[in-house]
């Protein structure tokens, strides 16, 4: 099942732990389940339907465009981390 | 900008009654480097820019042995840095005028402008000092003669009453032999910028090149307007030229200084840098008196 | 409103003749109504010397000039010193190595360095370096401004017919 | 035909180029020595109207009333605005719910609402028919103002006691919500290993502080914006932006009016650096050009504006704590950030934190950054935002490592300088990257072991990281028919993209790069194109013109196909050689033959993932004069890694220009306020950028560690060596004089205050 980084400021929804294992087929279903078993952590992800404007999404070390509608494999690792901005 | 009437004035008579007439919100234009920006942003205000440049006494550049220097007021500081007499004789005004601006305001800015504008920081102005000379005043009750420390009166303040007008500046002829002199001013950057202390220094040696017989030092940016130091070129007078009384010299200098802080310094950093300035603009200067030996 | 006063001068080699306001500067003159937009406009109080112009032969701050004080004098913006056809020997070296980024501050740099050569056929670089300390550049660091004013200086020196 | 996806691996293993590598001439550039360039600054239109905006004097401060009546009475005056003039947000501000919030700070940076900001803050806008006419109106204008205590530093702004700015802010830490009023706007973090227990493995720990002070871009064309609203809707756009689209997308969204009614025209941009992405004139333009009868109105600062009123970049106060064993391996490393956002949230400090320690393979991190709001000019992005703030504090701390260690600075990097397969803090891998060569290639510089030839002379060397930037990007391409292309992308042209890209579509058809014309294209000619910022345009919008190539290519061997009734297999094109059968043709050959009675035009859009980010290693030696705290710069070499140059000139001055504003950063350059939070240094003569005596012939060296994400290799050139100098400076005083720098700039005057309190400490 794909594993999820937690961002430091959500473990404390996580009981600290930085890494968990969530089933799910794309990001979206990743999200969903996750806040099954963390509840609240989806509100802090999302905004709505859709990431927040500020976060960026990882999959496997690469930065990805497509937002919770992108698939994901069983080996996937699924980051957020803050959007960088460019001069 | 505000509105404001332009009139040419021709000669001195002229200036000096349109001056008279307009009073306060008269204003003279010279090179207008400092004026016009003034007038932008609005920390200064006229009705009416009498342009001087075309006044033939203000556009005088002449050496005499006997006379001295005699600058025009609307002498731009590029042709004073062109006039041999003024490399040769006044090489402390040389450095001063040079620091002016760059090119494009060389061209524009005059002596009687930097006067004028009676900045504590203007880099001639304890050039002309040092050199003891005079400002000739033109104005509605006939023409004066005061000097130069005494025309600063506070930050861009000075000794002209209204109607006056700057014709120009006269520095006495120098000594003969043994003279030095130097103006050195500390800026962050290397040009374009405004001095944090601005030192000026005129000294004349003993025949042997190894005493003090006169020195004059003057100071800018360290009080509200450039200040001449006489305490200090007293001391030297009859001092060895030696690292302990040049050392002296400028500890006195430093302790005539009133400094503020402001965005260009501060008080510590001023006094700090009067005594290292006055030190290093006397060893210059020295080297000078030294170096003119070898010339003649 | 105020009044227009008629000034009469020589801008690029031709004698103009337009109306202005004494509150308008050279700079506002040559571009908002003779059309001479190679003037540039940079800060508008005399410290960065995009709308440098040579005057009487002297460079000036067209921004601290005001176009009523130009009566009867001669007046070379960028557009004067540029030949009908191919470029002044400083336009081509500034492109040769690429001195120009964004452009902005090119005009008033080749006037400057133009201004400079026709005192000094032969600076060095600590020379060239103090005259164009006018002039700010933030794009390019200075280094390829310096090669080319130095490059078309020596060019000047080898070649009597380019242009000057 | 669809574009294949811009994604796959690029394998660069003995690429050879024809154009890319070469430093052509751009005719285009002729423009810009002649003067004929038109700029944002030259834009006339018929019966135009000049603009001018009325700001505040203080820098916190209640709007009680503002009286425009004198002004509007005033003959020549066509218009005078306020944010009464702007439409009412509050419906569209409740349906973005949190994020509305940011449409509102947009709203109220362009013209203030019930409360100014800062000093500088736009009030009022008025258009006249000549400019002096509008300045006067401006003084015409009445406003009262009742004082509010400003606060402009960053640590005072923290404090509970501190005026808080705006009353609804709360601390968002990831959505999570702080409960009473503050300054702090957000918090971020970065954590993983164990940083307590890396720090008790090492055997020297360093623990500075440091400040950095508030800079400007300092480009040379103020900004300005021309605005013609017809009174048939369509507003038309012409402004000095980094962005067109992004100036469509803003204006459309402040003033409510959809896209479609609105065009922006790109034109040269006299410098930007990131300062040029968000609009402040263009909406006043808009709504003062429909409220003077749809007449065009020009609207220009005055530098002092651009100074007070348009973003800087943050100050900031920064903590980091570094441990090294005696192998000089980093073991533990952590970073507290605060970040000065000035008026409003969203300052850098993500992108600080993100970047701090990518240099790096550090197990144990722990990283806080905090964005604040004070009383100062909104901040905007500068070239590689927030990075070099974040690199002074990083590379000073190792620096001070080495010297505790013994260790040689360069070599201490390359102990722990991150590789291809490393991670970083946030989780991103590093594919193929070009530190360590970075580092191989200063080692190898003689300016590295060139003997410093005087008293008080110092070396010092730093290195940094930069991410580098994709997004989206559009082009179109239509074959002439003499065999040439016309290339048209929504990318604007601060430095010579436009040549940069003519040379990839060039080297993708086997053709030369003038032979490609290239353009920017206003709103209505292009697709969605991003901002030409973090050094994104060589790598997006190269992608995007590589695949337009590709498509040209596969659409003339399709019509060979047909026209030779040969399988398309049969067609073949490599090294810009048609092979049909057994004749072969040039592009230009077929193209011509082809294009004639059917002309052929492509475009496409890509957003490409695969960003490359850059490292630089800089080495610098510096002159202190102890007894005035001045600072000369003797020598500078910036070694960079680009992926690929595709014109290396270019690339040079890339690095030049970037190292230049670097040492205005370190030495000079830095917002003065007084206590009413008014700034004081509002003019080019005391905001002291670098002038052409102040720095040396500055000597880039390019590294070219391709990036496998673009088919070029093209990582990003612009941005990148702005981030060393201030560190590398810093550590050659050091070297120098013995003092540790630990706030920018490094004045004389701070210099001095140090070498001071050294010599007190000393004895």
């Amino acid at each position: 099942m794909p594993r999820v980084q937690i961002p430091a400021l959500l473990r404390e929804l996580t009981n600290g732990q930085d890494m968990v294992v969530v089933p799910g087929e794309t990001v979206g279903q990743v999200i969903e389940n996750l806040d099954q078993s963390f509840p609240g952590i989806k509100g802090r992800l999302c905004y709505g339907n859709k990431l927040r404007k500020n976060l960026s999404l990882v999959i496997d070390g690469k930065l990805n465009q497509r937002g919770i509608t992108q698939t994901v494999s069983e080996k996937s690792v699924i980051r957020f981390i803050p959007a960088i901005s460019g001069g | 900008m505000l509105a404001f009437d332009y009139v040419k004035a021709h000669n001195v008579k002229q200036a000096v009654s349109y001056l008279s007439q307009r009073g306060e919100s008269a204003r003279i234009l010279n090179g207008g480097t400092d004026l016009i920006v003034q007038l932008q942003e609005g920390s200064q205000r006229a009705s009416l820019l009498v342009d001087i440049k075309a006044i033939p006494e203000l556009n005088q550049l002449s050496y005499d042995p006997h006379q001295g220097l005699l600058v025009g007021a609307a002498v731009s500081c590029w042709d004073i840095c062109q006039f041999p007499a003024i490399k040769k004789y006044y090489p402390g005004l040389l450095d001063a005028v040079s620091l002016i601006g760059g090119v494009q305001i060389q061209g524009r800015a005059s002596l009687g402008g930097n006067l004028c504008n009676a900045s504590p920081a203007a880099d001639s102005i304890p050039a002309l000092i040092i050199y003891q000379a005079t400002c000739l005043i033109a104005g509605p009750d006939g023409s004066r003669e005061i000097s130069v420390e005494d025309f600063c009166i506070a930050p861009g303040q000075t000794a002209l009453r209204l109607g006056e007008l700057l014709v120009s500046v006269r520095l006495p002829p120098p000594k003969i032999g043994g003279t030095g002199a130097c103006y050195l001013r500390f800026t962050p950057r290397s040009e374009m910028d405004i001095a944090v202390v601005g030192v000026g220094v005129a000294v004349v040696l003993s025949s042997d090149r190894t005493t003090f017989d006169w020195a004059r030092i003057a100071l800018g940016a360290v009080a509200p307007t450039p200040l001449l130091v006489p305490a200090a070129g007293e001391f030297l007078r009859g001092q060895k030229t030696s690292a302990a009384a040049i050392k002296q010299a400028a500890q006195i200098a430093k302790e005539s200084t009133r400094p503020i802080n402001d965005m260009r310094g501060t008080i510590a950093q001023r006094k700090h840098l009067t005594a290292i300035l006055v030190r290093r603009a006397l060893e210059k200067a020295i080297g000078r008196a030294q170096q003119n030996d070898k010339e003649e | 409103m105020p009044s227009k006063i008629p000034v009469n001068a020589i801008i690029n080699n031709e004698l103009i003749q337009f109306y202005c306001e004494p509150r308008q500067s050279l700079l506002e003159v040559l571009r908002d109504d003779l059309n001479l937009t190679g003037t540039k406009q940079g800060c508008n109080n005399g410290n960065c010397g995009a709308c440098s112009v040579i005057l009487d032969g002297m460079l000036v701050n067209s921004c601290l000039v005001l176009a009523v004080e130009i009566e009867g004098k001669s007046v070379t913006t960028i557009e004067g010193i540029t030949p009908k056809e191919g470029l002044h020997i400083l336009q081509q070296k500034f492109l040769e190595h690429n001195a120009q980024q964004c452009g902005i501050c090119a005009p008033g740099f080749i006037m400057a360095a133009k201004a400079l050569l026709d005192r000094n056929p032969d600076p060095t670089e600590e020379q060239v370096r103090r005259w164009l300390a006018g002039n700010l550049c933030r794009c390019t660091g200075y280094v390829k401004i310096v090669q080319a004013v130095l490059d078309a200086a020596s060019c000047l020196r080898n070649s009597t017919q380019v242009e000057r | 035909m669809i574009a294949r996806a811009p994604s796959r691996k690029q394998n660069h293993k003995d690429k050879k180029f024809r154009v890319i590598g070469t430093s052509p001439i751009r005719s285009g550039d002729i423009d810009k020595v002649t003067g004929q360039a038109i700029y944002g600054i030259d834009t006339h239109l018929p019966g135009m109207l000049y603009g001018a905006v009325l700001r505040s004097p203080h820098a916190h401060a209640r709007i009680l009333s503002i009286n425009c009546l004198e002004a509007e009475m005033m003959p020549g005056v066509k218009a005078v605005i306020t944010s009464a003039d702007f439409p009412d947000l509050t419906k569209q501000i409740i349906s973005l719910g949190e994020e509305g919030a940011s449409l509102q700070y947009q709203t109220d940076n362009i013209l203030a609402r019930d409360k100014v900001l800062y000093y500088g803050h736009a009030v009022a806008a008025v258009a006249a028919t000549s400019l002096h006419i509008a300045t006067e109106a401006l003084q015409k204008i009445n406003v009262t103002y009742e004082d509010i205590p400003p606060v402009v530093d960053i640590r005072k702004a923290m404090d509970g006691g501190a005026p808080v700015i705006h009353s609804n802010l709360r601390t968002d830490e990831l959505g999570k919500k702080s409960n009473n009023p503050t300054n702090i706007a957000s918090h971020v973090q970065f954590k993983s290993g164990n940083p307590e227990k890396g720090f008790s493995q090492a055997s020297v720990v360093v623990e500075r502080e440091f400040n950095t002070a508030t800079v400007h871009q300092g480009y040379i064309e103020p900004q300005n914006a021309t605005a013609l609203f017809s009174a048939n809707g369509q507003l038309s756009i012409w402004c000095s932006t980094q962005g067109v689209f992004s100036v469509r997308d803003q204006v459309s969204e402040i003033l409510q009016i959809p896209v479609k009614y609105i065009r922006v025209y790109p034109l040269e941009v006299g410098g930007a650096f990131g300062g040029k992405n968000r609009v402040y004139l263009e909406p006043l333009a808009a709504l003062l050009s429909k409220k003077s009868g749809h007449k065009p109105v020009k609207i220009v600062m005055s530098h002092n504006e651009v100074l007070t009123a348009t973003g800087p970049t943050s100050a900031s106060y920064i903590q980091i704590k570094m441990g090294a064993d005696n192998k000089g391996q980093i073991t533990a490393a952590t970073a507290w950030l605060a970040y000065a956002a000035g008026a409003f949230p969203g300052s850098s400090v993500e992108t600080a934190a993100a970047c701090i320690f990518a240099p790096y393979r550090i197990d144990n991190i722990l990283i806080d950054g905090y964005d604040v709001v004070v009383n100062r000019p909104w901040t905007a992005s500068y070239r590689a935002p927030g990075v070099s703030n974040a690199v002074f504090a990083c590379e000073v701390v190792i620096d001070e490592l080495c010297e505790r260690l013994a260790i040689d600075p360069l070599d201490f990097r390359c102990i722990n300088g991150v590789k291809e397969g490393d991670q970083r803090t946030n989780g991103l891998r590093y594919d193929r990257i070009g530190f360590q060569e970075t580092l191989e290639t200063a080692k190898n510089q003689p300016h590295y072991t060139a003997p410093l030839l005087g008293p008080h002379q110092g070396r010092g060397v730093a290195s940094g990281f930069w991410s580098n930037g994709g997004g989206r990007s559009s082009a179109s391409a239509s074959i002439n028919l003499d065999g040439t292309v016309n290339l048209a992308t929504g990318s604007v042209d601060l430095t010579g993209t436009r040549m940069s890209l003519s040379m990839q579509l060039a080297e993708t058809l086997g053709i030369q790069a003038d032979d490609v014309r290239t353009s920017t294209a206003d709103t209505d000619f292009i697709g969605y194109t991003d901002g030409t910022w973090g050094s994104r345009t060589s790598f997006s919008t190269g992608w995007a013109v590589y695949e337009v190539g590709r498509q040209l290519i596969y659409a003339l061997r399709k019509r060979a196909a047909d026209l030779w009734q040969l399988p398309l297999k049969h067609v073949k094109f490599s090294e810009g050689i048609f092979t049909i059968g057994n004749q072969k043709f040039t592009f230009k050959e077929l193209a011509s033959r082809l294009c004639e009675d059917y002309p052929l035009s492509v475009n496409t859009s890509v957003s490409p993932d695969g960003v490359g980010p850059a490292f630089a290693t800089h080495i610098v030696d510096v002159e202190v004069d102890p007894e005035t705290g001045q600072v000369k710069i003797l020598r500078y070499t910036a070694v960079q890694d680009v992926g690929k140059a595709i014109h290396p000139a270019y690339v040079e001055g890339q690095i030049q220009g970037a190292v230049t504003q670097g040492i205005g950063w370190a030495l000079n350059e830095e917002y003065i306020y007084d206590e009413a939070g008014r700034m004081l240094n509002t003019s080019y003569l005391d905001y002291r950028i670098p002038t052409c005596p102040d720095v040396p012939s500055i000597t880039p060296v390019i590294v070219e560690a391709p990036n496998p994400g673009h088919p070029y290799g093209v990582r990003g050139a612009g941005e990148m060596s702005i981030v060393p100098p201030p560190a590398a400076i810093a550590n050659a005083i050091h070297a120098a004089v013995g003092v540790r720098m630990n706030t920018l700039p490094m004045s004389p005057a701070r210099l001095l205050e140090a070498i001071w309190n050294k010599g007190l400490h000393s004895d």
